[in-house]
């Protein structure tokens, strides 16, 4: 299972390689592999339609409990059947469809990447390998749709879709961890076993936020719907399979998949039915208002998974049942109407709907395949489309639930009935119209696909006993959680739904003759409101400009600026712990000493003086003095080798900023008013004081001199030094000084860098400026 | 414990210096230099990885230099954090040096840019092994003059520039680590970390304990890079080298977040109270600004800096979580951001090498001219925003599930919007940079003639590039390995009682001294 | 005795603050400098002061006096006191040479590194 | 030869200030002085060195100036009211070797009311700033018959 | 006598604390007042002998004659410094005449 | 005896500094405060070495001493011969009581050469000092 | 700076200088002084003689770079700790020998060498400094 899960991203990375070997037959290559697993895949149809499940597991990172544990049961082995099928007749089409094209390798292997991104999603059990894969699928649709990237608009869909995928899988990821701690369990099949413990866990409601954001985004609902249009900038190919039959549906899988154990709540129903009629309805109407057949193929699309999330909302079984019956056969008809809408875009070169007609006799194939889907998609029979929307309607109608959802529905279907003929007929009948292109058949592998679609959407339709025992009725199991009869026919006499199904019918016909009529009302209607998709570019816009306000406020380029907001933390740091502690400070008068005042002295007026003098020469000096000043402290207090040190240092310290001083014309003006003077001198006062405090607190207690003990006991018997400072430093302690002594070299090392490069600059200056007067 | 195994931990610092003294003394023969520090860095890595090795096999591991035992002498020691942040870094360090030959001129090699990169290494090592307080100080300073020396070299305006920012904020931080040490020292009377951690805990209640943890928070979070103590880092890292960039964004930050670590786990297990709450925050703010702070960048090398800083956010916040799970998060992002940032840096210095620039709005056309480039840059781009399988994805998911599970409700906020930022921000550099075509308004990818080739070929660039970009790969993908490290340095983190036996235990053979021994000592 | 030197000590910190937060250069240096002598006063005082009696080891004796000066700090500021030398050496020259080519001591004024946005920045949107 | 000289005399020192006149120490002070002297090598390169007796003459006038300008010096500082009338007196000289003149000059700078402020590029002339003058050519006489004779005596 | 002899030496040794630190008052007087640049070198110049004094004695009162060294060392150092000094001033100097030699030519020309 | 002998050196040392602080203090110009700072101060240093040399009775301490001594008698001239070089040629002012400057218009336009005098026995230039009251 | 009097004075002083920071380094163990505080002395000798001599004169009494003077000085002391491996004692463990000939030597021994190694630094960085900031008048 792990292998077969892999296996794209293995293939994948081996495409473009195979493209150039294969040449244009790299799709033909290629699709071995779906076609593989679809019969790797379809050996366990008859364990689990026997009500088995089966489960595959390897460790990943032990220590945690994250393994790449795969789960089979009805609905994920649908969606894997559905993704290897699809994806082995969209290899195909791509490799023809991108013909000749010098990224068709890179294409083909985010297409498997993707392919396998998507078989890891549905498959998975485990929470973390789920969102992996997850992640994956945003990340290969990204790039999928940004493949024509020399377009803007391509570029700014992959983002969008990015951006509005990716943000919600962030949510769905603390969604999906917290429902682990909450469970106690990384396993979706352990934590979904029961799903009373998250149903009243009280974190469910933030759960349930959370995995709805990432599933509303994935699958487009209201109000992320937009981006899933603004997609179809992609290759045909990605949008038949990313776009409709595969990608847009895993939000659908997750609600699906968490519905045992997040579903049945008040909270469930009303949020699903809310979002996913309104999805619904706007795809519908979007879908009519536009002309273009891809956009129209994607409006409904968006329509079709508002429907699903609807009916999983609804959540009772014979709306889960028509829930995964609609998913079965949307994912046939659709992806069969994007192919033959890719077909005409390539051999026409356009896809405006009022634009193409009379192609169905030269291009019989993709005619036929475009009519077929049509028909399932508009529901009629005996089409596997028709039982789908039957069951749709008997869901709605099921007992007890208000007849507003059904005309939600109804609303919908109808929609989706006129786009379907628009799409699926408008463009083959009637006089040849004029194209770009003179229109042209392609070749097989261009229409095997869809009319293998199609004609599946009618095999199964006619031969509903396989589609409910195979497929649709071990999903439903699976997502209802529960033991279901599952019993799909295309005649059950003329009950409710099939009166709703007439009115659908009816309404859709009307909306397909007015058809042109209807989308330039919708235009008027719709164009002028703010959407989503316009908001999209607000909050980009928006979180760029915030983000160069914080920025701009915070990195203002001024050194002054950033030392003085360090300053006011410091001394936030040290002033108010000890306000609210209170000082533990006791003054003590400090005894006359008559040495140690005027040395103190001495240091302070140099300080002062290093502070107010304006002069640089007395700067430097009082500087001077303020080193010598610290020198005979450590002097005084028994430290001749600081002082030592000290008076070397600062002298050597005052020679060199001499030596560099003399080349600066300019001691530089200190250009502080009295606010600025005041303020600052007020924060060296706090930072001054409060360390000063923090000091005398510290000394206030004994210390404990055991270190200097021991040093003082060995460093002559132990180290041969009588000056224990001295041992200290080339003994006890000589790590400290070959550290330091490191910095005194690399010091001298970065001078010498620094002072290098003064040269070739002036020289690089000259050359400029003599390029500037020879152009 | 044999000697030698304790020598393990002396070498990774021992090395880098031998090697920089070295090149230092073959001074004015760039190419004695460049093969020194080639040999120097790999022998760092072997033998950190030796040494790791040995710490897995055997737990903590210590020396005590000169055989003065600890908190007398100091001592070195290297629990799995520390080994394993070694092994990071002198990996990253290895590949960045190879970078470094191949894309800085023979110019910057005469002026020392491989003794800079070995002290700097040199530093990076010694503060991650060292396990006395006032030593850790030394490394910092050793690796902030070699930082120095490899902020200014080349000498453009621009670098002068913000090497002034730099200089200035990081000798300030320095200083205040070192007056908190010195303050840490005048309480408690020693300075071994293993001796702090049961003395800090000993102190009277009204000993000052809060302020001196905020210092230490304040001077190593200034370090790190946090919020807002940040502003050297925008300020500074986009202006020098590439491979420096790389080398500073790879190590510098991690050094104070490693820092903070030991210092809030070891010193203050207990105590540092408010320096915790305000790190909860302050971690956050981190994290958020910035990514913003990415975002409004229009120059490549600096919406790198800016996401460096995010990472430190990151980091913090799972320190400041504190259990076992955030400190897991914590060292495998780490881990990760040596990694990532390092190759983000050189991917940016190979966008400005074959695009002519930086400017974002200046930059087109590089998917198709430079698809290696391409890829490894959208590999460490998403890694670092946290996409699986990549290596950033396994600390955001620790840090999360860490800070749900603590309550610690703001920083999985943070930890989520600062993803979505960035990838929101990746994306869109993308987008620009490498997909746009020259047409919509960008400025067309110049042949690479115009602006010299490197002169060791790209290939070893992309060599470089493309070890670090299949590295984070590998061990997001492969994340077993560093998962268990990183689970074993929080344990050990939170019960360091092996480290500080390791240290305190270190010379076994101390007292055999004597001043009547006739020849030698000890 | 730790009273007045601890003002003193605060008195230096106060001081390197203040010049700190002016914007030029070489006050910034002579900040760094008071700086630096503060912290080393501040070391030294953490380690409590004995008045004139270095840490040696007198001669005819194998082991120090008690009551010598704590060497420990000593040490320190030793090694704080070369590296903060160092340190400073290197920000001078810094500090020239950002003048030679800046034309400039006025942190201001140094504004290459972070310069103020020249063109309208980008949207958000735009990519 | 003269370098020799010095060598021991610093090897000696050596010895004196180390508190040890083992051979072996000696032996390392004499290495040290050579590699000291060596550093510094070009200036000793033709040089006169010192004759001992005349040297012991030059400092005991020396000492017995210098004292005495202590004395003069703090008279006229602390004198209520300055009477003395200070000059800057070119001085003719006639020592040619670089270390007489340098001596010459460091001589009278530490000696009673005088003090060299420079000397003429061609070092034909020293200028030299005197506290109180009244008769430079006094002055001048002075110096030619104290220090600058002595100098001559102890060094060509 | 040599109780007396040790008195003196006490009272010597705080006479010349004493001096000193009146000394060093009087030649910061000097430093801070100039006028002249030259005129600060010579007091810092001052300084520096006064602090070898200074250790000097301290170095006698306490009968650590370890100090003496400092003592040399500032008389090492100090004179580095005032040369530094020095040069700086006649730098200074020398870079003024210069200016002023090339106006006069310039006013010539 | 020795502590005599020290106190005494001490004490005169001491006064000699005392004098140069005064003579810095209160002398007229640079020149002859430099008289004051090179003789006393230098005076008063040394004495104190020769303080330490006596009270020691080491001889380490008095090669030392001595050492020192003879380093800074070495200095102080080379000192004040640059200083009162560099004082003078930034025309520094001179007491209104200097009756002959020979220095005057030696040194070259930009100060860096100076010449000689061409006679044995110069006649010094004499000054015009401007009258008192 | 072209002084007759500096110069002619400076080789006496830059001696003096050299001897006594190699004095205060050798004495640093026992008494005030060590590597640090001889190496800036002996750095301050190199200045005068820079100053009075000129950079080129200073440059050549070297001989080596500077740099690579403070390059070897760390090598020295690194190396010094880096021997005790041979003894199987812990890195910088100091390693003392006591000749027949002279059983009163202090200095050798690897602890001497470290410090020497700081003299050697200090002296190189310190001059390599200066000299830089002297080039180009
Ligand atoms: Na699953
Ligand atoms: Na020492």
């Amino acid at each position: 299972m792990l292998a077969a899960t892999l296996a794209p991203f293995v293939l994948g990375v081996c495409a473009p390689m195979v493209r150039r070997v294969a040449g244009d037959y790299a799709g033909w290559v290629l699709a071995v592999l779906p076609a593989a697993l679809v019969v790797y895949f379809a050996q366990f149809l008859g364990p689990v339609a026997g009500g088995e499940t089966l489960s595959f597991s390897t460790e990943w990172i032990p220590s945690l409990g994250i393994s790449l544990s795969f789960y089979v049961d009805g609905l994920s082995l649908l969606f894997a059947l559905l993704i290897s099928f699809i994806g082995t007749f969209i290899v195909l089409y791509a490799g023809a469809y991108l013909k000749g094209h010098a990224d068709l390798g890179r294409f083909l292997m985010f297409l498997l990447m993707f392919m396998g991104s998507m078989l890891g999603l549905v498959l998975s059990d485990n929470v973390v390998t789920l969102f992996v894969f997850w992640e994956l699928t945003s990340i290969t649709s990204f790039l999928l749709i940004g493949f024509n990237h020399d377009k803007a608009r391509s570029r700014r869909a992959a983002l969008q879709a990015l951006v509005v995928t990716g943000g919600g899988g962030l949510a769905l990821l603390a969604g999906l961890l917290l429902m682990a701690q909450a469970g106690g369990a990384m396993e979706l099949s352990t934590l979904l076993a029961d799903g009373d413990v998250l149903r009243d866990h009280p974190w469910y409601l933030a759960i349930l936020v959370l995995v709805l954001c990432g599933a509303f985004t994935k699958s487009a609902q209201v109000p992320f719907h937009f981006w899933l249009p603004n997609a179809m900038e992609a290759p045909t190919p990605v949008s038949a399979y990313l776009h409709s039959a595969t990608m847009v549906k895993a939000g659908v899988y997750l609600l699906a998949r968490m519905n045992p154990g997040l579903g049945g709540t008040e909270v469930w129903h009303v949020t699903l039915m809310v979002f996913g009629g309104a999805t619904l309805v706007a795809g519908a109407l979007l879908a009519l208002r536009n002309t273009d057949l891809k956009l129209m193929l994607a409006q409904t699309t968006v329509a079709s998974l508002g429907l699903l999330v609807f009916l999983i909302g609804i959540g009772e079984p014979l709306a889960i049942q028509a829930a995964m019956a609609y998913l079965f056969a949307h994912s046939m008809f659709k992806g069969a109407l994007f192919m033959v809408a890719g077909s005409v875009d390539h051999g026409t070169g356009t896809r405006d709907l009022y634009r193409l007609s009379g192609l169905g006799r030269i291009m019989p194939f993709t005619a036929t395949a475009g009519a077929l889907a049509a028909l399932s998609m508009s529901g009629l029979p005996p089409f596997f489309g028709f039982i789908a929307k039957e069951w749709v309607y008997k869901g709605t109608l099921d007992g007890g639930l208000p007849l507003v959802l059904t005309a939600v529905a109804i609303t919908g279907n109808a929609l989706m009935f006129a786009v379907a003929f628009l799409v699926g007929f408008k463009p083959f009948f009637g006089k040849p119209g004029d194209t770009p292109h003179k229109p042209h058949e392609g070749t097989l592998s261009l229409w095997i696909g869809a009319l293998t679609l199609a004609v599946l959407s009618l095999f199964f339709g006619l031969f509903s006993n396989i589609s409910e025992s195979l497929f649709v009725g071990p999903a439903a199991i699976a997502v209802g959680g529960q033991a279901m009869a599952v019993d799909l026919y295309l005649w059950g006499g003329f009950k409710a739904p099939v009166v709703a199904s007439i009115i659908t019918v009816a309404i859709g016909a009307l909306l397909f003759w007015q058809g042109r009529r209807a989308s330039d009302a919708l235009a008027r209607l719709i164009d002028p409101l703010w959407g989503p998709d316009k908001g999209y570019d607000q909050f980009m816009d928006a979180i760029v400009a915030l983000a160069r306000s914080v920025s701009g406020m915070l990195q203002t380029g001024f050194l002054r600026r950033y030392m003085l907001v360090t300053f006011l933390v410091l001394a936030a740091a040290v002033v108010l712990p000890q306000l609210f502690d209170g000082i533990g400070v006791t003054f003590q008068t400090p005894p006359v000493d008559l040495l140690v005042w005027s040395v103190v002295l001495l240091t302070f007026g140099g300080g002062l003086a290093v502070m107010i003098i304006r002069s640089r020469l007395i700067a430097i000096m009082s500087m001077g003095i303020m080193g010598t000043g610290v020198a005979f402290v450590f002097l005084l207090f028994g430290a001749p080798d600081l002082a030592f040190t000290q008076l070397m240092v600062e002298t050597l310290s005052v020679v060199i900023l001499t030596l560099v001083i003399t080349r600066l014309p300019v001691f530089g003006n200190d250009h502080r008013g009295p606010l600025r003077v005041t303020r600052d001198a007020a924060i060296g006062v706090a930072v001054g004081g409060a360390l000063a405090a923090l000091l005398l607190t510290i000394t206030g207690s004994p210390l404990d001199i055991g270190l200097s003990t021991y040093f003082g006991e060995r460093s002559y018997t132990e180290a041969f030094g009588r000056n224990i400072v001295n041992v200290i430093l080339v003994d006890f302690r000589a790590l400290d000084t070959l550290g330091e002594i490191a910095v005194v070299t690399i010091a001298g090392v970065s001078v010498l860098g620094l002072l290098a490069f003064r040269r070739r600059e002036s020289a690089d200056e000259s050359v400029a400026s003599e390029g500037e007067k020879t152009p | 414990m044999s000697e030698m195994a304790a020598w393990l931990v002396v070498w990774p610092v021992a090395i880098p210096l031998i090697g920089a003294a070295l090149a230092i003394t073959l001074w004015g023969r760039p190419h004695a230099q460049s093969a020194v520090g080639l040999i120097a860095t790999a022998l760092q890595l072997v033998t950190s990885l030796a040494l790791l090795g040995h710490v897995w096999a055997n737990g903590p591991v210590a020396m005590a230099m000169g055989g003065w035992p600890a908190p007398f002498g100091i001592a070195f020691a290297a629990d799995t954090l520390g080994a394993g942040l070694t092994v990071a870094a002198s990996a990253v360090a290895m590949a960045i040096l190879v970078y470094g030959l191949a894309d800085t001129g023979i110019e910057h090699r005469r002026a020392g840019i491989v003794p800079l990169l070995l002290a700097l290494m040199m530093g990076v090592a010694g503060a991650f092994l060292t396990a006395d307080i006032f030593n850790l100080y030394v490394w910092f300073e050793v690796t902030l003059i070699s930082s120095f020396g490899l902020m200014v070299l080349g000498g453009r305006r621009e670098q002068l520039d913000g090497a002034v920012k730099y200089a200035f904020l990081n000798l300030l931080a320095t200083t205040l680590l070192l007056i908190a040490i010195a303050l840490l020292y005048g309480m408690t009377g020693t300075l071994s970390m293993a001796d702090l951690s049961g003395k800090v805990a000993a102190l009277p209640a009204d000993a000052p304990v809060e302020t001196i943890a905020l210092l230490f928070l304040v001077s190593l979070g200034m370090k790190a890079a946090l919020f807002p103590l940040h502003f050297w880092l925008p300020a500074a890292y986009h202006t020098p080298l590439p491979t420096v960039s790389a080398i500073f964004a790879a190590l510098l930050t991690k050094v104070g977040v490693y820092s903070l670590m030991r210092v809030f786990m070891i010193v203050f297990p207990d105590g540092g109270e408010i320096a915790r709450e305000a790190m909860v925050w302050v971690a956050v703010a981190t994290m958020v600004v910035g990514a913003l702070g990415a975002l409004a960048e229009t120059d490549i090398r600096r919406v790198v800096s800016y996401t460096v800083i995010s990472g430190v956010g990151v980091m913090v916040g799972g320190l400041a979580i504190g259990t076992e799970l955030a400190l897991l998060g914590t060292t495998f992002y780490v881990i990760h951001s040596i990694v990532v940032s390092a190759a983000l840096f050189m991917a940016a210095g190979m966008v400005a090498r074959t695009g002519g620039g930086t400017r974002i709005a200046d930059l087109a056309g590089l998917y198709k001219g430079a698809p290696f480039l391409a890829v490894a840059f959208l590999i460490s781009g998403l890694s670092l925003a946290g996409v699986p399988p990549l290596a950033g994805f396994w600390p955001k998911v620790y840090l999360v599930q860490a800070s749900l599970e603590a309550g610690q409700y703001a920083i999985t906020a943070g930890v989520l919007v600062s993803g979505f930022l960035t990838l929101m921000l990746v994306g869109r550099i993308f987008a620009l940079v490498f997909w746009r075509e020259a047409a919509d308004g960008a400025r067309a990818m110049a042949p690479a003639s115009t602006r010299g080739a490197p002169p060791n070929g790209g290939a070893v660039l992309k060599g470089a590039l493309g070890a670090l970009a299949a590295l984070t790969f590998v061990i997001g993908v492969y994340a077993a390995p560093v998962v268990d490290m990183s689970a074993r340095a929080a344990a050990e983190l939170l019960a360091p009682d092996a480290y500080i036996e390791a240290v305190l235990a270190s010379p076994a053979q101390t007292a055999a001294a004597g001043a009547d021994g006739p020849e030698v000592r000890r | 005795m730790e009273t007045i030197l601890a003002i003193l000590v605060g008195f230096l910190f106060a001081i390197s603050v203040y010049l700190l937060l002016s914007g030029s250069l070489i006050r910034l240096i002579l900040g760094v400098f008071v700086l630096g002598n503060a912290t080393h006063l501040l070391i030294f005082v953490s380690g409590r002061l004995t008045r004139e009696s270095p840490p040696l080891v007198d001669a005819g004796l194998k082991v120090a006096e008690a009551d010598v000066a704590n060497p420990l700090p000593q040490a320190l500021i030793l090694t704080a006191i070369v590296i903060s030398f160092s340190l400073f050496a290197f920000l001078l020259v810094l500090s020239y040479r950002a003048y030679q080519s800046l034309d400039t001591i006025d942190t201001d004024e140094m504004r290459i590194a972070e310069p103020e946005s020249d063109t309208p920045p980008m949207r958000g949107r735009d990519v | 030869m003269n370098l020799l000289l010095v060598n021991i005399v610093l090897a000696l020192l050596w010895g004196v200030v180390t508190n040890s006149f083992s051979a072996s120490n000696l032996l390392f002070g004499f290495v040290l002085a050579y590699l000291c002297l060596w550093l510094v090598r070009e200036r000793f390169d033709q040089r006169n060195f010192f004759r001992p007796f005349r040297i012991l003459r030059l400092a005991g006038l020396f000492v017995y100036e210098l004292v005495l300008s202590g004395y003069r010096v703090a008279r006229d500082t602390l004198a209520p009211r300055m009477t003395f009338r200070p000059a800057i007196v070119a001085y003719r000289l006639e020592l040619e070797s670089e270390v007489g003149i340098m001596l010459l000059a460091n001589l009278i700078t530490l000696t009673p009311g005088t003090l060299s402020v420079d000397i003429s590029t061609d070092r034909s002339t020293l200028y030299i700033h005197a506290m109180d003058v009244d008769d430079p050519d006094a002055l001048r006489a002075d110096i030619r018959n104290g220090f600058e004779r002595r100098i001559r005596e102890a060094l060509e | 006598m040599a109780e007396f002899g040790a008195l003196f030496l006490d009272w010597s040794i705080l006479f010349a604390y004493g001096a000193m630190i009146v000394s060093v008052a009087l030649t910061v007087f000097r430093l801070l007042r100039g006028p002249t640049p030259a005129d600060r070198v010579v007091a810092l110049d001052m300084l520096a002998l006064l602090g070898i004094g200074f250790i000097g004695i301290f170095s006698i009162s306490t009968g650590e004659y370890a100090f003496l060294d400092v003592a040399i060392a500032l008389a090492l150092v100090g004179f580095l410094a005032t040369v530094a000094f020095a040069r700086y001033v006649y730098r200074g100097a020398i870079d003024a005449r210069h200016a002023r030699a090339r106006a006069d030519t310039g006013d010539e020309a | 005896m020795t502590d005599l002998i020290g106190g005494l050196i001490i004490l005169v040392g001491a006064v000699f500094s005392l004098v140069a602080g005064i003579g810095l203090f209160r002398l007229p110009d640079i020149f002859v405060r430099m008289h004051a700072a090179t003789k006393a101060g230098t005076l008063g240093a040394g004495l104190v070495l020769v303080a330490i040399a006596v009270d020691s009775q080491d001889i380490g301490v008095v090669t030392r001493a001595i050492a020192g001594l003879i380093f800074l008698l070495l200095t102080a001239p080379v000192a004040a011969h640059l200083l009162g070089r560099a004082a003078y040629l930034s025309q520094a002012e001179l007491w209104s009581k200097t009756h002959i400057d020979d220095l005057e218009g030696k040194y070259d336009a930009d100060g860096r050469r100076l010449a000689g005098t061409p006679e044995n026995s110069p006649r010094s230039a004499t000054r015009d000092i401007p009258n008192p009251g | 700076m072209n002084s007759l009097i500096l110069r002619t004075a400076t080789p006496l002083l830059a001696g003096l200088m050299l001897l006594f920071s190699i004095y205060v380094l050798l004495r640093g163990h026992n008494e005030p002084g060590g590597g640090f505080i001889g190496g800036l002395i002996g750095a301050s000798a190199f200045a005068i003689y820079a100053i009075a001599e000129g950079l080129a004169a200073a440059r050549r009494a070297l001989v080596v770079p500077p740099i690579a003077i403070a390059g070897s000085g760390l090598l020295l002391a690194a190396l010094s700790g880096v021997v005790s491996i041979l003894f199987g004692d812990a890195f910088l463990t100091g390693q003392w020998w006591f000749p027949a000939f002279a059983p009163d030597m202090k200095y050798a021994s690897t602890v001497v060498l470290f410090d020497v190694g700081v003299y050697l630094v200090v002296v190189g960085a310190i001059s390599g400094i200066a000299f830089a900031l002297e080039e180009r008048e």
